[in-house]
């Protein structure tokens, strides 16, 4: 436990993404004010007791817009994280139980082809032609996930493959989607974990990103790269609008890279095993 | 006067103590050879000498070379050193030499970095060093890349690269083990005729006892970070007197006792078989060439015996084990257990799978690190059709590690919570929890140390008689074969060339191969304790 | 200083203003480079352009222009009637791609009657015939440069296109054989600058000496704030309107659209939206117009009678609609505010930010909206609500009655008096939720002079422009 | 080698094939009519008609599929339904921002990177190390657009440093050009190079911890000797890669920096070409971009094979 603590990575990581977790779930209940009532006389108010971010151009209070944005944010890259795994892991474990196959070469030349293609592009023409909403950004963000999980999954399962356990396993009789499902997966685990929260952290700049350029959640949910977008006109004038939203994409996403990090580092049993 | 002399030196590393008090000498021309188990800080004392130490290490006592103090040196004058005054033979010749460079750059790297010459005369020395190394430039040109190069070859490289210089030290840490006997013997010899070339001294460590023997003037015997023992190596041998210095020759020389009944009947014929291995050059659709791993082998096991199967590495040894447990269907021939094809229609047949376990090489790798013990253990019942459950699956767990010497608490147990000693005992646990009647090892106790080999060969011989077990044991360790097997099988490239019971073979070998082999391996001097 | 760097946020797709609707043809070239019989002033009235004079017959029938001596083609080529003849036909024929084809739907024929005089003949009488050729879908191009027309722009204006950098900018140089008042400036660069953000920093880093069309009107302030600038705010014909779905219930209830425009607070809008900049308007016309009725008082902000009037119509807990709104930030800014606005009084609207060519596939083609947010910027367009498969379903025959009355309306008090009464009448159906005329801001240099202040028709004139020592 | 590289190249042909596929068949479904948007509000339907003749709108789908993909072939890229000038020459032109945007973001990411992820490697643990990679973590984690925001403001409009935005053109000198994609370039480079410099540094790490380290320091070589002879050309494998997929990234992940600073690149193009359901000059450039990943990804390819001599062979 107290190594969980020793982490330099680990321990800021987790505050910072259990703070914006929080007022994701918080928001869920409670926000101070309710963001969708605009109240124009109240508006661009610098931050003050009763608006400890300000307020912005409809004179929302900005801390509940965050909370709410850290509600879409995090929900977005989750789903999207969810959905690479979901569809990327099994295919990343089926091709490395065939490696070399017809199967294999499959799998790995639809997941080049995915890449090749421009992310972003991509996302704007799902959203030209599904319309902008988050789930479309979910489906954007998840699609180039599925090659990322694919393929982390089969390079490590690959280097498993060829132990002697799995060896030993076959020895028992098992079929190769069993070996896969008790052997290879908990032993990928740990690197899908930490990948996963690198892929949450893409996940959350990426609907940044999408909905900064209006591709993601629709108003009125609130969401951090709309916020930004909207503010950025006023930036000269009115700077708080767009420096809370940009601190909080920064934050929680440097969050998550350091927690993946020390994720990294303490489920290494490398690392452990030079420890202990 | 002394070439090395460390005194009283101890090191720790972050605080904990690694060698304590070590002393040794090299003397010009002689070689000394340092032995001890894994981990006792052979590597370490090697290191020290050259101030390769990792981060965090402390040094008290003296390191003296030529009557310099190593360890008051400044870095600079370190690298002055290093490569020049002293030369360094690791042991792993594979990951040793820098991939992306050719041998001769990384041979006149040495020469270069010490001395103010030319390019062209640093590769024409380089040349000089190779050829010394046995790596003639006709067929070895400087141009090669060490991918280019066998395991032994390579070894060569970073021998040529040590004696550039022509140094007063060589430092040689295990420069053999992870080569064959074959070429293994080659090494050794080229090294004792670089140290009687150049009056070297030289420095051997190893674990083996008998590569030791044969080579070393002097002794050194550490354990733990200590010498417990000294001297010159031929009075040495013949009057041991700490107790650990005795249990490890006596390990090393080890015979299990076995009763050893053997019945006239036949448990697996192997027949003619043929394993082709199809390789896709570059993925699916790139060109495809075939391998031939076995090639046409025949050979029967009696059931109750234990049958050996030696050959070098890369031979075919595993390919026929994988072949005979049904794993891989073969391209020719047939192997029969009890009468029956271990394999039908693209699957194998699982009423013989289930009579057949293997013990693998890697104490290490051969479980998951995931798994408790007793999920482990009782993995192979997965073959049976109906696998036992609750009380009665524990109990045939805890029944498994009783019978290897593992209590029954040991079960709840995670596997890096063992030693590799132990681990190999787990995996032999393993293989008889479905109380099979043939049990394969693969290099079982290859990369045990010798006291604990000593220990896990008695197991195999006890568990043999007790269990009526059959044993298909290989090896490419001679003595261990020697020790444990009735009958043995020499394997050469995917052919079997000789094969007949045990001492007949390795006493008087018929075949050039066997006979290499047997020359090869290193034996301890007769007498000794 | 005879060189300007003029900024505006779209770029046109292509620069021939007779096929294609895009309103960033004509603010590049409209005036500048390309001419019409008749053009607009700054104030909106028309006056002649290549035609130096015309008369009217007395059916109403007939009109005989008399063109200007001496002009010629930026390719040396002089002006004729047959060129006008050539481009009006053009515009009118079969497979015309202009934009805006029914502007010349009422002519017969044209006719070149020597080469300074074109006669146009009507079906029927058309008050407004000197008003539409002012636009700039009817300005005057040679036949012999259409083939390259959309690259290479051949006009009789003061200045010549010179070269095009897609994606950046557009420059022009002066004519000097211009048969009018020459141009002040010699060359003029048009830079296009969609991103709002990036806008406001080229004018605030000095890349551009005037923007025109200002995108965001929050930063107005500053701009007036700092001496280096000037800002003018003019007035568009854009009446924007939050256009509803006259088909789709409950919508198509007049009392619920009544209830829709007394929730709407149109200065919360005004303020919320543009920063202040907008005129409220209760009717589809724009205030600056001297027939303009203002009839905002029949939509007054009040969501207890906006309540009430849900009530009667039987939607006392309100009911769900949705709102789709296209680019710009009017729409979008402004429809988060009327969301907030109608949920006050128990209407939910459900938000889709559009593109445009979704929104013109889906809201204007489709008509699959209940409400939409949008500045109907053509001049005189009240003749839409007369149009009942026109996207927002108004379909009154008493209208239609009112309008015919007024296309063949020559006598202007009683154009005047069928104007206003048109005006009433939506207004009054509460077909729309008559928004704010949306201001033309334009951002330049202080000492930039003679920049025309409204958009009458979207047009960047600079052939008045220059640089005050 | 000359097998591998024909059979390479076969795949890459195929990839391509799918991807035109893909990217068609995805635009065939969007919605929306490029006349309608070019015709606006009072277009009448009969005038719609005759534009959509003139694009080429009312053909078979296979037809137009067979019309764009045979046209790319041959090099003709079709011409754009809204600025009716050749795609090839558009794209062409855009190019010229892009690529040399791109390139300039790399140059610079990787002058960042490579001497940062030296440095931090070689004092692995100290105060450089954890400050280089606190710097990372943050470069990293900034959203680029955001960035670019706070950049315009401190150094286009406070400090007056560069101009805004905008492209000077290379017209007008090749300074002005550079200056005009400075601040977009950084932008873009910031966390390119902080993904980059991580790289380097466990790359390093790796290689440094390799036993041909220990081999070369017996030798006599110096901690830096090892590192600058052995370590660093070991370690560029990896590097590589990333920086191969990072070209990729640029040229399209360009498209909302060059928003922000109104670059008239390929990003804009396309973007606005979307929007205005230009969809020839869409297909076309999110053609170009897939070819571009999986150029440069061969590339990659054959430039690990002259880092590494393994490779050579086995090939
Ligand atoms: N880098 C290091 N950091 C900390 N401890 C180390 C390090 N390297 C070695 N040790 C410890 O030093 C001790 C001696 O190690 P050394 O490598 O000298 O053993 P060895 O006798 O060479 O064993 P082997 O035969 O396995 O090579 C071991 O207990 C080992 O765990
Ligand atoms: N899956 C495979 N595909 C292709 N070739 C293989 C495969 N497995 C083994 N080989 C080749 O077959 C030959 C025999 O390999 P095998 O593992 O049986 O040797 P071995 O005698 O067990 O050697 P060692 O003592 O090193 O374990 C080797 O040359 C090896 O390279
Ligand atoms: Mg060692
Ligand atoms: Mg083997």
């Amino acid at each position: 436990m107290s190594l969980l603590f020793h982490n330099r990575s680990f321990l800021p990581g987790i505050i910072l993404t259990t703070v914006f977790a929080a007022a994701a779930l918080i928001s869920l209940a409670w926000v101070p004010y309710d963001t969708t009532i605009l109240n124009i006389a109240e508006k661009l108010k610098t931050p003050s007791l009763a608006h400890p971010l300000g307020t912005d151009q409809f004179g929302r209070d900005i801390l509940s817009m965050i909370m709410v944005g850290a509600r879409t944010s995090i929900a977005v890259a989750l789903v999207a994280v969810g959905i690479g795994m979901i569809a990327g892991v099994p295919l990343g474990l089926a091709a490395a139980a065939r490696k070399g196959g017809l199967l294999d070469e499959v799998i790995m030349r639809m997941n080049d082809l995915v890449f090749a293609f421009p992310s972003l592009l991509i996302a704007v023409m799902i959203t030209a032609v599904f319309g902008a909403s988050a789930l479309n950004a979910i489906i954007a963000i998840g699609i180039f996930n599925i090659p990322v999980f694919a393929r982390l999954t089969r390079g490590a399962a690959l280097t498993l493959w060829s132990r002697e356990y799995i060896l030993a396993a076959r020895v028992a009789g098992k079929g190769q989607a069993r070996i896969s499902i008790e052997h290879i997966l908990p032993n990928v685990a740990n690197l899908l974990i930490v990948q996963g929260t690198i892929q949450f952290s893409l996940g959350i700049l990426a609907e940044a990103g999408l909905s900064y350029v209006g591709l993601g959640a629709q108003p009125p949910t609130a969401s951090w790269g709309r916020m930004l977008a909207d503010s950025q006109t006023m930036i000269s004038f009115a700077p708080h609008l767009a420096l809370f939203p940009g601190l909080a994409i920064l934050l929680t996403v440097l969050g998550l890279n350091l927690l993946g990090d020390g994720l990294r580092d303490l489920l290494d049993p490398k690392l452990r095993r030079a420890r202990t | 006067m002394t070439l090395l002399k460390i005194d009283r030196l101890s090191l720790t590393i972050h605080g904990t103590p690694i060698l304590k008090d070590v002393s040794l000498n090299v003397d010009p021309g002689r070689i000394l050879g340092v032995i001890g188990e894994s981990g006792s800080g052979k590597s370490i004392t090697a290191f020290s000498v050259l101030q390769l130490l990792p981060n965090g290490t402390e040094c008290t006592g003296s390191i003296r070379l030529s009557g310099t103090d190593i360890l008051t040196c400044s870095e600079p004058k370190l690298c002055g050193i290093r490569g020049r005054d002293v030369g360094m033979v690791f042991q792993e010749p594979m990951t040793a030499l820098n991939p992306l460079q050719t041998i001769g750059a990384q041979v006149a790297e040495t020469i270069l970095v010490h001395e103010n010459v030319s390019k062209a005369e640093a590769t024409k020395r380089a040349a000089e060093a190779l050829q010394r190394a046995e790596l003639p430039q006709e067929k070895f040109p400087l141009s090669r890349y060490p991918h280019e190069l066998s395991g032994g070859q390579r070894q060569r490289v970073v021998i040529a690269m040590a004696i550039a210089l022509k140094p007063k030290l060589l430092i040689a840490d295990e420069p053999t083990t992870a080569l064959d006997v074959t070429t293994q013997a080659q090494i050794l010899d080229l090294l004792k005729r670089l140290v009687a070339e150049d009056n070297m001294g030289l420095m051997l460590i190893s674990h083996d006892l008998a590569v030791v023997a044969d080579l070393a003037d002097d002794l050194v015997i550490m354990q733990q970070g200590d010498v417990v023992e000294s001297g010159p190596a031929q009075a040495l041998f013949g009057a041991m007197q700490h107790p650990y210095s005795r249990a490890l020759l006596e390990a090393s020389s080890h015979v299990p006792d076995r009763v050893g009944e053997k019945h006239e009947t036949s448990l697996l014929q192997v027949r003619n078989v043929v394993r082709d291995y199809q390789q896709h050059v570059h993925g699916w659709w790139g060109a495809t060439t075939h391998f031939r791993a076995v090639n046409n082998v025949s050979f029967e096991i009696q059931r109750g015996e234990s049958l050996g199967l030696v050959g070098e590495s890369g031979c075919g040894k595993s390919t026929l084990t994988r072949a005979i447990l049904g794993l891989e269907e073969v391209q020719g021939g047939e192997i029969l257990f009890d009468g029956q094809p271990v394999y039908t229609h693209h699957h194998a047949n699982k009423d013989v799978r289930r009579r057949m376990q293997v013990v693998f090489q890697d104490p290490y790798g051969s479980f998951n690190p995931r798994w408790r013990v007793e999920k482990l253990v009782s993995e192979p019942f997965h073959l049976l059709q109906t696998p036992l459950r609750g009380q009665e699956r524990e109990d045939a767990v805890v029944e498994a590690l009783e019978s290897v010497g593992l209590g029954a608490k040991d079960r709840h147990k995670y596997i890096h919570e063992f030693s590799g000693g132990q681990r190999q005992r787990i995996a032999i646990a393993r293989a008889l929890i479905i109380k099979p009647d043939l049990i394969i090892l693969d290099e079982a106790v290859s990369a045990l140390d010798v006291s604990v080999r000593a220990q896990v060969l008695d197991l195999l011989a006890d568990l043999g008689d007790r269990f009526n077990l059959t044993y298909l044991f290989i090896s490419h360790d001679l003595s261990v074969v020697r020790s444990i097997t009735d009958r043995v099988l020499v394997m050469k490239s995917g052919e079997i060339v000789e094969d007949g019971p045990t001492d007949a073979v390795f006493d008087h070998p018929s075949h050039d191969y066997t006979k290499q082999l047997v020359a090869a391996a290193p034996v301890l001097p007769v007498g000794a304790v | 200083k005879s060189d300007i760097v003029v900024a505006m946020q779209l770029e046109p797709p292509h620069l021939d203003p007779t096929s294609a609707a895009a309103g960033a043809i004509d603010s590049v070239l409209y005036s500048n480079v390309f001419e019409g019989l008749t053009r607009f002033g700054p104030d909106g009235s028309v006056n002649p352009g290549l035609a130096e004079s015309w008369s009217i017959s007395e059916d109403g029938k007939t009109y005989t222009f008399r063109l200007h001596e001496g002009v010629k083609f930026h390719d040396g080529s002089d002006l004729t009637a047959e060129d006008v003849k050539f481009s009006l036909d053009r515009a009118r024929g079969e497979d015309s791609a202009n934009a805006q084809k029914a502007l010349f739907a009422g002519i017969e024929s044209v006719e070149a009657i020597d080469p300074t005089t074109v006669k146009v003949t009507l079906k029927e009488p058309n008050g407004s015939l000197l008003f539409n050729l002012a636009w700039g879908d009817a300005v005057i191009v040679a036949p012999e440069s259409i083939a390259d027309i959309k690259s290479t722009p051949i006009g009789t204006g003061a200045f010549k296109f010179s070269n095009w950098v897609q994606g950046d900018r557009i420059d022009l140089e002066k004519n000097a054989d211009y048969w009018g008042t020459p141009a002040k400036l010699d060359n003029v660069t048009f830079k296009f600058i969609s991103d709002p953000t990036a806008a406001f920093a080229a004018v605030m880093a000095e890349d551009v000496n005037a923007f025109v069309g200002f995108p965001a009107p929050e930063n107005l302030p500053q701009f007036e704030a700092d001496p280096r600038f000037q800002v003018l705010v003019g007035s568009t014909e854009g009446e924007t309107i939050l256009s509803t779905n006259n088909k789709q219930p409950p919508l198509d209830n007049p009392k619920v659209r009544k209830a829709i425009a007394h929730a709407i607070d149109r200065q919360a809008i005004i303020d919320g939206a543009m920063f202040g900049y907008g005129t409220p308007i209760g009717t589809h016309f724009a205030p600056h117009n001297p027939d303009y009725v203002d009839l905002t008082g029949l939509s007054m902000y009040d969501p207890e009678l906006s309540k009430e009037l849900l009530a009667e119509a039987g939607f006392a807990d309100g009911f769900s609609t949705t709102l789709k709104l296209p680019p710009p930030s009017y729409a979008r800014r402004g429809g988060e505010i009327i969301a907030s606005q109608l949920r006050a009084v128990g209407i939910e609207t459900e938000i889709s930010n559009l593109e445009w060519a979704q929104w013109l596939e889906q809201v204007f083609k489709g008509k699959d909206f209940g409400l939409t947010i949008v500045s109907h910027t053509e001049p005189m367009d009240i003749g839409i609500y007369a149009r009942p498969d026109y996207y927002f379903n108004y379909d009154s025959p008493a209208f239609k009655e009112l309008f015919e009355k007024l296309t063949v309306e020559n006598d202007p008090e009683k154009r005047s008096e069928l104007l206003k009464e048109a005006q009433k009448m939506i207004s009054e159906d509460y077909v729309n939720g008559y928004l704010f005329q949306l201001a033309f801001p334009t951002v330049a240099n202080a000492k930039i002079k003679g920049l025309w202040k409204n958009q009458p028709t979207q047009a960047t004139d600079l052939t008045a422009v220059y640089w005050e020592d | 080698m000359l097998r591998y590289f024909l059979k390479r190249l076969l795949s890459l042909a195929l990839s391509l094939v799918a991807a035109s596929v893909v990217i068609f068949l995805v635009l065939e479904v969007v919605p929306g009519d490029p006349a309608a948007y070019m015709l606006g509000l009072n277009a009448q339907e009969d005038t719609l008609n005759a534009l959509r003749e003139q694009l080429g709108l009312n053909g078979t789908i296979l037809e137009r599929y067979l019309s764009w993909a045979g046209g790319l072939l041959t090099g003709d890229f079709g011409v754009s339904y809204t600025y009716r000038t050749p795609v090839a020459e558009m794209i062409g032109d855009r190019l010229w921002v892009s690529l040399p945007l791109a390139l300039y973001a790399l140059t610079l990411s990787t002058l960042i990177a490579f001497p940062a992820g030296i440095w931090a490697a070689s004092r692995r643990g100290s105060f450089v190390d954890t400050g280089v990679m606190g710097a990372t973590q943050l470069g990293v984690a900034i959203p680029n657009f955001w960035f670019a925001m706070l950049m315009v403001l401190v150094f286009a409009i406070n400090l007056r440093w560069f101009s805004a935005g905008g492209f000077a053109g290379w017209d007008a000198g090749f300074l002005a050009g550079m200056k005009s994609l400075t601040l977009p370039a950084i932008a873009l480079a910031l966390p390119q190079a902080s993904i980059l410099t991580r790289v380097m540094r466990s790359s390093l790490l790796d290689t440094l911890s390799e036993d041909f380290i220990r081999t070369a320091r017996a030798k006599g070589l110096t901690r830096a000797q090892a590192m600058w002879r052995h370590a660093l050309r070991n370690a560029l494998i990896p590097v590589l890669t990333i920086m191969g997929l990072q070209f990729s990234f640029l040229l399209a992940g360009a498209i909302i920096i060059e928003n922000v600073f109104y670059l008239p690149g390929l990003g804009r193009l396309v973007f606005q070409a979307i929007s205005a359901r230009d969809l020839i000059v869409v297909e076309s450039v999110v053609m170009l971009l897939v070819f571009a990943v999986i150029v440069v990804n061969f590339a990659v390819d054959l430039a690990y094979a002259l880092v590494d001599p393994r490779l050579r062979r086995r090939r």
